[in-house]
């Protein structure tokens, strides 16, 4: 058995994280994010932080109280939309940005991965998006070399790993999580259910345990929506 | 008379055929979903990692793993699949969605799209737009014809920031509809709003664009 | 409902083949080929094919009987070392071969599928394979650049689909397929079971619908074994 | 007096610490497996889309859509899992291996494998070991020490076509251990054969190497 279980968030990033590394944050808004690792990041206090993460939460949850805390040097993400905050720090001038498509951004990781240094893509030919960076042509059509990307710690949210730390996801709160699992030098994975080696389906384990190193149990997440849209019962087509 | 948003969005589903796999941005393209005929097979994506949308969750039945690219609670369907935004990006960068609907601020006359970034402006960022016009085999843009201003959106060249070169075939306006003949090439314009006459869409239309409504 | 599946594997591929076209046929050796498919073509009789398959069969089974057929005038595979025919043609020019490393293969594949028109990758770099490709250093290492490939005709083996064509298949059945199945213009998948649609588990689905065109449900196939390894009863650890 | 195959494997397996992803190669690696000591966590990866292969079937039991890489039937063990070959090369060549253990038929002094190709004999490919030594942190090459001719297999530069370039950690023959100091670095005799002397290697060897036995 690899001892890959921590007891807690805290104590699976101590000895881990440090000053102007980079991180990727699994999630799509709100959904499918590691609260409690970030929690625990915030609670470290590590600085100058390069995030790549699709979004940066809001003002008060996610990524935005890393944000908040001052922790943050620079964002990489296709959507940041969602947090005052954010817009305040970037204005200063006390936050970079590099917007990457979001089909970019999904590709670089996993790319950085899977041992691919570039890769060849039509998004954001002739924006400026692909300003300074190598294009090339294929059967006539015109294509931007994008890098692939690595980070030093990912942390990852799934929502059942085995101790040795095979995972499987639920519904959208995939999304990045999966390919920043291969990215990170280091992957931490915070579970809702840890369960033993032999309980999960082998068919369909959505990241194999080679990629992770560290796994801690979720204790009370908020998991909150970021848009709550529903319809009535009367409108039952 | 103006077209409402609910009617671009059914003039929008009338271009959707049967079988089609298609993706919604967020906006007046949403509403294209609850406009389509009964009886019809159509598949939605949704890019943060689902293919085979359905609507929005009774109330009390929200969950917080299943939402859309809006950040909208949905639900499933019978054919529902779930998979990462790697792979969801695949499918779209690779050419299977039939169709991408989605808005714009502008529309080139080679068809260029505009919808992103207004220099000055806190900028939120692109999201897949980019990889949408780019990958879709079929790209409707949706928007209101002139900006509250009164400047033309449908224009020589776009002004602001582009999203993507040459990748519009069919623009629906609140006043009309246009088709390119072919991706890059030449802006048709093919219907008019009730009541709508050509020259108000010229003196509306920055962009040099044929006649042909039926 | 879509209608995806067919009553036989001749007639989902009649009308689809054609002589000269390039055909991807999933599988590993003999494991997870879509027997009922690669019959069909035979049958049918496409000429001057281009093969893209990790291997071709052997001489009597599996990609072995359109070479054995005088269809096949190219293949593009990793390994092909276990027919007899395949020497012969070879070595008498009957038969173009382009080898691609097996993880090159996978790539190029994937990324056909993927809209990338080429990606870096270190393997190969510095033997005959890299001959004639660009390469291009990332961070002091040096890269070939290898490009995406795309099929006429994918021809897929699943274990089970629904009727809308969302696919799962089974053990290391899967192989190559799930690839192939995004990178054919027109993709026909072998099946073992048709199940309706909502039967599959939807966070556990290996290819989407929306790769799959035309399904036919398996009849009479015989999965032979290669290599058959076993042990007795008495070694248990 | 010479290792056997079997002691090779076994000095090939006091390479793999506790924990390690490993993927063997067909040949003399294939033995590894078998020769790890009890207690030890090791998982192998099979490039045809499985990590955690466990030993071949009971006879009778044999499944086939079971198999490695080298076509053999084999089992699940509790924590396998199973993927495409994209993803499997995507964990190879991505760095993710900690160790490939593989055959060869030259090995140089720069560390350059050559394993694939014998010019003027028919050419069965190279299967995924081009991806394997470019890929895994560490590779280790068992092999004779000398051809069936008597001609060097460790030589100063390799004659055949290469498998991949400043790639090999380690070698083990059936005379000597050497290790390379880095990847492209020095090469170093470790250990020797029992009964096996430093002039024997030395005539049997054209690659250049520093002696640090211990």
């Amino acid at each position: 058995m690899r001892h890959k279980v921590y007891p807690d968030a805290k104590s699976a990033l101590e000895g881990i994280v440090s000053d102007g590394m980079t991180i990727m944050a699994g999630g799509f808004g709100l959904c499918g994010i590691a609260e409690n690792l970030i929690a625990a990041i915030r609670d470290l206090g590590p600085k100058h932080l390069t995030v790549v993460s699709n979004n940066c939460g809001v003002d008060d949850f996610g990524l935005g109280i890393l944000l908040a805390n001052g922790q943050i040097k620079k964002m990489i993400s296709s959507y940041v939309g969602e947090n005052k905050l954010f817009e305040q720090l970037y204005l200063a001038g006390d936050l970079e940005l590099e917007f990457n498509p979001q089909g970019t951004l999904a590709e670089r990781i996993r790319a950085g991965g899977a041992g691919i240094a570039g890769f060849y893509t039509k998004t954001g030919y002739g924006t400026i998006i692909a300003e300074g960076k190598p294009t090339r042509e294929f059967n006539g059509q015109h294509y931007v070399l994008e890098t692939g990307l690595v980070a030093d710690l990912s942390i990852i949210k799934a929502w059942k790993a085995d101790k040795e730390g095979n995972l499987v996801y639920r519904k959208t709160a995939r999304n990045f999580n999966p390919m920043m699992a291969t990215a990170g030098k280091i992957t931490v994975v915070e579970v809702e259910e840890l369960v033993e080696v032999g309980e999960l389906d082998p068919e369909n384990i959505h990241t194999p345990g080679i990629y992770v190193d560290r796994i801690v149990v979720e204790v009370g997440a908020e998991k909150r929506i970021e848009k709550v849209t529903t319809r009535k019962r009367e409108e039952v087509k | 008379m103006a077209w409402t948003r609910e009617q671009m969005a059914a003039r929008a589903a009338q271009q959707i055929r049967d079988g089609f796999y298609v993706n919604l941005g967020i906006g007046i393209p949403t509403l294209v979903a609850n406009a389509l005929p009964p009886g019809m097979t159509v598949s939605f994506q949704s890019e943060n990692g689902m293919l085979g949308i359905g609507p929005f969750p009774y109330e009390g039945e929200e969950d917080p793993d299943l939402i859309n690219a809006g950040k909208q609670t949905v639900t499933e369907v019978p054919d529902t699949s779930y998979f990462s935004s790697a792979d969801s990006f695949a499918m779209i960068r690779g050419g299977h969605m039939d169709l991408s609907i989605l808005g714009s601020m502008q529309v080139s006359e080679e068809g260029d799209i505009a919808n992103w970034m207004v220099p000055g402006k806190m900028v939120k960022g692109m999201g897949g737009a980019m990889d949408l016009v780019a990958g879709a085999k079929e790209v409707i843009v949706l928007m209101e014809h002139v900006e509250k201003s009164g400047a033309p959106k449908l224009v020589t060249r776009c002004t602001l920031p582009l999203t993507g070169t040459h990748v519009t075939d069919f623009v629906i306006t609140d006043l009309a509809v246009f088709e390119f003949t072919k991706r890059g090439g030449t802006l048709v314009l093919k219907e008019l709003a009730p009541g709508v006459t050509l020259d108000e869409i010229k003196a509306k239309t920055e962009a040099k664009f044929e006649v042909g409504l039926a």
